[in-house]
């Protein structure tokens, strides 16, 4: 099976309310990572802390597939994924705050996001670890005839782990209802792929295992959209598990650690000239489908957002220390 | 199976486990089995013998050899609204799961706030005795009972083989089962209306008054054999079988030791951060004015298990060594 | 990469000498898996027993391509790989009788043999295992500049284990001297390849790690023998690591343990009639290399060195149970 | 790094470290480093910042993420010759390698009956208490230290950074090194000729009559710092730093318990099935007739590590705390 190749870039218009609606949401995402950038110098936010400035195009064009059934596995860098998928802003933010109204009550902070009314399953810190449960998400549902499809971010980083291999191999055996979206960002930590993988191209890899693999512009969200729902369909109609390559960059650091040696500033100016909302807003203004006012109001709309977002953390409670302890095992029996 | 006199019946403890799945995979269709070999082979250890027959693929599901990767789907699909159960051959082999079990699986719990739990129930095959050599021989259930957030089980009857698969399958959180692989040709009585048992509690097997011997898993019947061989010189050991290895049930062995006075602990973990210890460092903190002298271990020696049978044996904690002990411990100080 | 489909069977003849030398080769392993089932049921030998009937033609071709300096990795399923590397038959007989005299002290048994005057690094009983380890010691080779192959030998189960991924991207990353050679005998353990592989050419699946990988008759000791030579030769050339993947059968049950409820009485007798030993008679006696003669001092010459291995085992002694926690660290310090 | 008076120096943890690794590679060029980020990225906790420029990219050697991979590929290189030093970023992802480190370099010398040592070093970041949550804040090391065929160290001062690494690359069988990262930034002395130490003993860091603190790492500077503040109140504390965990030299602490009758240990493991029960249980088969009063044991609360900063210093073991325990333990019978 050799891999669809970059599914091509559609130049066709966008309905307006979607294009605005895609744009929306990559703003969002942007605004919010700064605004934690800006909460963790200021020491509000503390721990690991992953930035997606630059990559919203992949978690935004890819959701848009997925319906409000499906599951959602992620990593550490997670918070446009979560958000995008309908976890309120705020309970993400109380989350790195370290609030019991987080939506993981404080436990897990950046890097474990979760939310199960939104079939939300983390926020994993393990590199490749969030693939085997994909796998057993998607395993579950092809017992229970449900069609759903199970969505499973993960890096290139991720591609190099024996985890990734297993699950790939167990979900084509299987012909299980998985989305595979490799964030093929060029990086892990400061590690190139071409240092990581003796062959960079891991849609090629990924179809070895006998899966349909793509290839896609991840800083176009049209293209990246377009080729999700491709591939959720293919899923839906049973056709077994289906991978992702978002080609993409990040613009700011690994985390807040990082003195990025690794790479240029040249390099990521260049990539930075592909940002994924400066592009879309300049196709969308070209098509004539945006107004300055529309972008005025976009943006207005997410500061709101992001101000009761803060307020919302700000004003958030601490879990009472005796109950430590809680949430080693479970308080219930199970029906 | 042979079935004897009035309600009791007799069986190995192989059957016991088979039975067990058997029954979990009638009541409940969210249950099945999944592991390498547990399909077209009949089971490594023959415990799923008969059941790809009975249930199909599907529910009896064979996997490549990919330890890290059917676990972990093991764990995602507990979190799908399923009751798995992996079968991981031996606890050798669960070191290749080892980020699953402990990096997910203990875990999802606590990071998510409480919302996801994984109700999945992993067994494994463990022990040595055998002759099967260093990669094939440990005993690390007392090394998981390390890890907050899951369950660790260590059935040594033919009831409890039976039970505790049961009470552990419906259990909301992760929880495994250590199965001793030189019990499962062991046979034992078995209740015809034996049902789930608790998970919860240690048991006193045999009632005494000179010393207690704590143990759990195929040690338990070498403590047995070496109590009835005590008896005879008579001194009377008291027998707690642990069952459940995390969480522990301190307050019944302790409660026997209050009694006794002495304390053996007899496990096959190698000594050095054994689960003997922990039971040592429990008995030092909730019986040390109760007791006349210092708890003993018995572990295995703190070598990779040797394939030769004279030294395997030399290495393994066996009956003659524990009547010897427990000579000199109640001798000593009497 | 795609890979180098079926190395072609050599029809050319054989040198006499060397023809006489692959067969006894193959029947030293027949002879000695016979007599080891035998002592196994007489319970001389203990423990798991995996032998190797059937599969002779993939040891005995593909160690014909090393040189005395190379290495050697092994499974548990590898008395006839460190017989003919050169490994006594007398200490491996005497390891499975737990004696001291044991190539291995008697610590391993059937499963770990070991011997350092060949380089044998094991028996390994942990599938997959062996992979990374032979990474390492072609790593070891190549930062000491030595030209050295590492010979790691592996099932069709394997393949499906997150290490062989990670192994086989290390030594294409770094092109190490590493060949691979998967033992496809079609079953892991009663788990046929189509159970376990979604994609079941593994040559193509190795190939897709960007190194050259090459599918062989297994039966057909000159195929394989063709095949390991070229395979070297690429190594010792620098071309980086190589994958055989060498297409065998088991001609008996995994292990002493198993029922066999997996195949069929009648596949196993289909392979049966591609014996690689009988085949392999018969193309010499086809070209009028062998005689009945040769065949019979062959058989005679083994059975001898196999009655004196036994008798070697059963005159061993038995390590003193005091130096049982020996071996756990080094007795001594290092140069 | 600053330069005091007289033949003593300043330095970080970090830069002891770097130190010891620079100095290993140029007096033995069969030593390399190798791990995910070491190179061009410069360390994730930039202990091997600089040495990519220094030795090349050949002995400072990226990786994959590929836990198992490459760490198996150390112990292969130390197999053939070399002297790996293996950075696991962390001990939590040791999960993923503990096949190799379990399965492969722990056993290869007594399977192969004394023929193939592995002389590789693994180094570990380990500990908890700067807010990366549960699957980054496992201390794993007393838990390895149950296996037979490694040695497992926990350097806390500067100099036994520096020196025990030396040690280590000169050790002929697999060693790991676990390097708590609280430790990274503190300051110490080390002397201008300092050299290798010892792996093979533990240290008095602290002499007292009334009681044994005893512990390792990060947590020897929370002893250190409560039996100054116990000093106050006229408790004289001895404390012990275990140093290396595995084989332990339970002489030293044996020794010192029989001195002050009392002892407790301080230990981030969690506490069922911690090293500090290891201790405990060699304190009741070996002093128990010294004991004045039980051992007590500190250890992190059984819980994955949360986020929230007031519940990780919950869950940890505190300056606090141990003075509280102590007063208790030295008061209740004194
Ligand atoms: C198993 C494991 N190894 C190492 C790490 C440390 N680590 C965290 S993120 C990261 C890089 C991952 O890169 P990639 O998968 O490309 O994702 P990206 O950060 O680029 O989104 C590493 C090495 C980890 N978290 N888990
Ligand atoms: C990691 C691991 N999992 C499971 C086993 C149990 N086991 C031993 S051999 C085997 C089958 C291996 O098949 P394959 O790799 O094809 O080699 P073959 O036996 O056919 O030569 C299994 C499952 C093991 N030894 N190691
Ligand atoms: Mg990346
Ligand atoms: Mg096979």
């Amino acid at each position: 099976m050799t891999p669809r190749k970059s599914a091509k870039t559609t130049a066709a218009p966008v309905e307006r309310e979607h294009g605005l609606h895609l744009l929306r949401s990559m703003v969002r995402i942007r605004r919010f990572e700064d605004k934690c950038a800006e909460l963790y110098t200021a020491t509000k936010i503390r721990g690991f802390l992953h930035l997606y400035d630059g990559e919203e195009a992949v978690a935004v064009g890819v959701l848009e597939a997925l319906t409000a059934d499906d599951a959602v596995v992620a990593t550490y860098r997670e918070h446009g994924h979560a958000l995008v998928r309908g976890v309120a802003a705020g309970a993400i933010l109380a989350e790195m705050y370290g609030r019991q109204e987080g939506c993981s009550r404080g436990r897990g902070g950046s890097m474990h996001l979760f939310d199960a009314r939104t079939r939300f399953y983390g926020g994993n810190a393990i590199v490749g670890g969030g693939l085997p449960l994909a796998v057993g998400l998607a395993l579950a549902d092809t017992m229970q005839q449900k069609r759903r499809v199970t969505c499973c971010f993960f890096g290139d980083g991720a591609v190099a782990e024996g985890e990734f291999h297993e699950s790939l191999n167990l979900a084509a055996l299987w012909r299980l209802p998985v989305l595979f979206v490799c964030e093929n960002n060029l990086y892990a930590m400061g590690t190139a792929l071409r240092y990581a993988q003796a062959a960079t191209d891991l849609a090629a890899r990924a179809a070895s295992y006998g899966m349909a693999a793509a290839a896609v512009d991840g800083m176009d969200v049209l293209a990246v959209e377009a080729a999700a729902h491709q591939a959720a369909a293919a899923i839906r109609a049973g056709e077994g598990p289906q991978f992702l390559e978002c080609r993409t960059y990040r613009f700011r650091a690994h985390s807040m650690y990082d003195a990025e040696l690794y790479r240029t500033r040249a390099e990521v100016e260049q990539w930075k000239q592909r940002c994924p909302i400066a592009s879309f807003t300049e196709r969308l203004r070209g098509a004539g489908l945006v107004s300055d006012g529309d972008l005025e109001a976009i943006e207005a709309e997410v500061a709101r957002e992001i101000n009761e977002a803060v307020a919302f953390a700000e004003a958030g409670s601490l879990e009472p220390v005796e109950d430590l302890t809680r949430f080693v095992y479970s308080e219930r029996r199970l029906p | 199976m042979t079935t004897t006199a009035g309600t009791m019946r007799k069986l190995t403890y192989r059957e016991a486990v088979r039975e067990a799945i058997r029954e979990a995979m009638h009541k409940d269709e969210r249950v099945f089995l999944m592991g390498e070999d547990v399909g077209r082979y009949g089971g490594c250890f023959a415990v799923s013998k008969g059941l790809l027959e009975e249930f199909g693929p599907e529910r009896i599901r064979d996997t490549p050899l990919a330890e890290s990767g059917f676990t972990g789907a093991g764990i995602g699909a507990a979190l799908g609204g399923m009751r798995p159960i992996v079968e991981i051959m031996t606890g050798n082999f669960s070191l290749l799961a080892a980020d699953q079990i402990i990096n997910t699986a203990a875990v999802l719990l606590h990071m998510s706030g409480g919302q996801f739990n994984v109700p999945v129930v992993i067994r494994l095959a463990t022990g040595g005795g055998r002759q099967v050599a260093a990669q094939h021989s440990r005993s690390l259930e007392g090394w998981f009972a390390h890890i907050p957030g899951i369950k660790v089980l260590a059935p040594a009857t033919v009831n409890d083989a039976r039970g505790m698969l049961w009470t552990a399958l419906e259990d909301p959180d992760p929880v495994l089962i250590f199965e001793n692989s030189n019990l499962y040709n062991m046979e034992g009585p078995l209740a015809v209306e034996a049902g789930a048992v608790d998970i919860d509690r240690a048991r006193v097997r045999r009632d005494g008054r000179d010393i207690t011997i704590i143990s759990y898993g195929a040690s338990l019947f070498k403590a047995l054999e070496a109590a009835e061989i005590l008896a005879k010189d008579g001194i009377e050991v008291e027998v707690v079988d642990l069952r459940t290895l995390r969480p522990l049930d301190e307050a019944t062995f302790l409660a026997s030791v209050a009694r006794t006075h002495r304390a053996l602990v007899v496990d096959e973990g190698w000594r050095s951060g054994s689960l003997a210890a922990e039971i040592s460092a429990r008995i030092m903190e909730g019986a040390f004015y109760d007791l006349d002298a210092p708890v003993a271990r018995l572990c295995t020696a703190e070598v990779p298990l040797p394939y030769a049978k004279h030294l395997e044996e030399a290495a393994l904690p066996q009956v003659a060594g524990i009547v010897a002990l427990v000579k000199k411990m109640v001798g000593g100080h009497g």
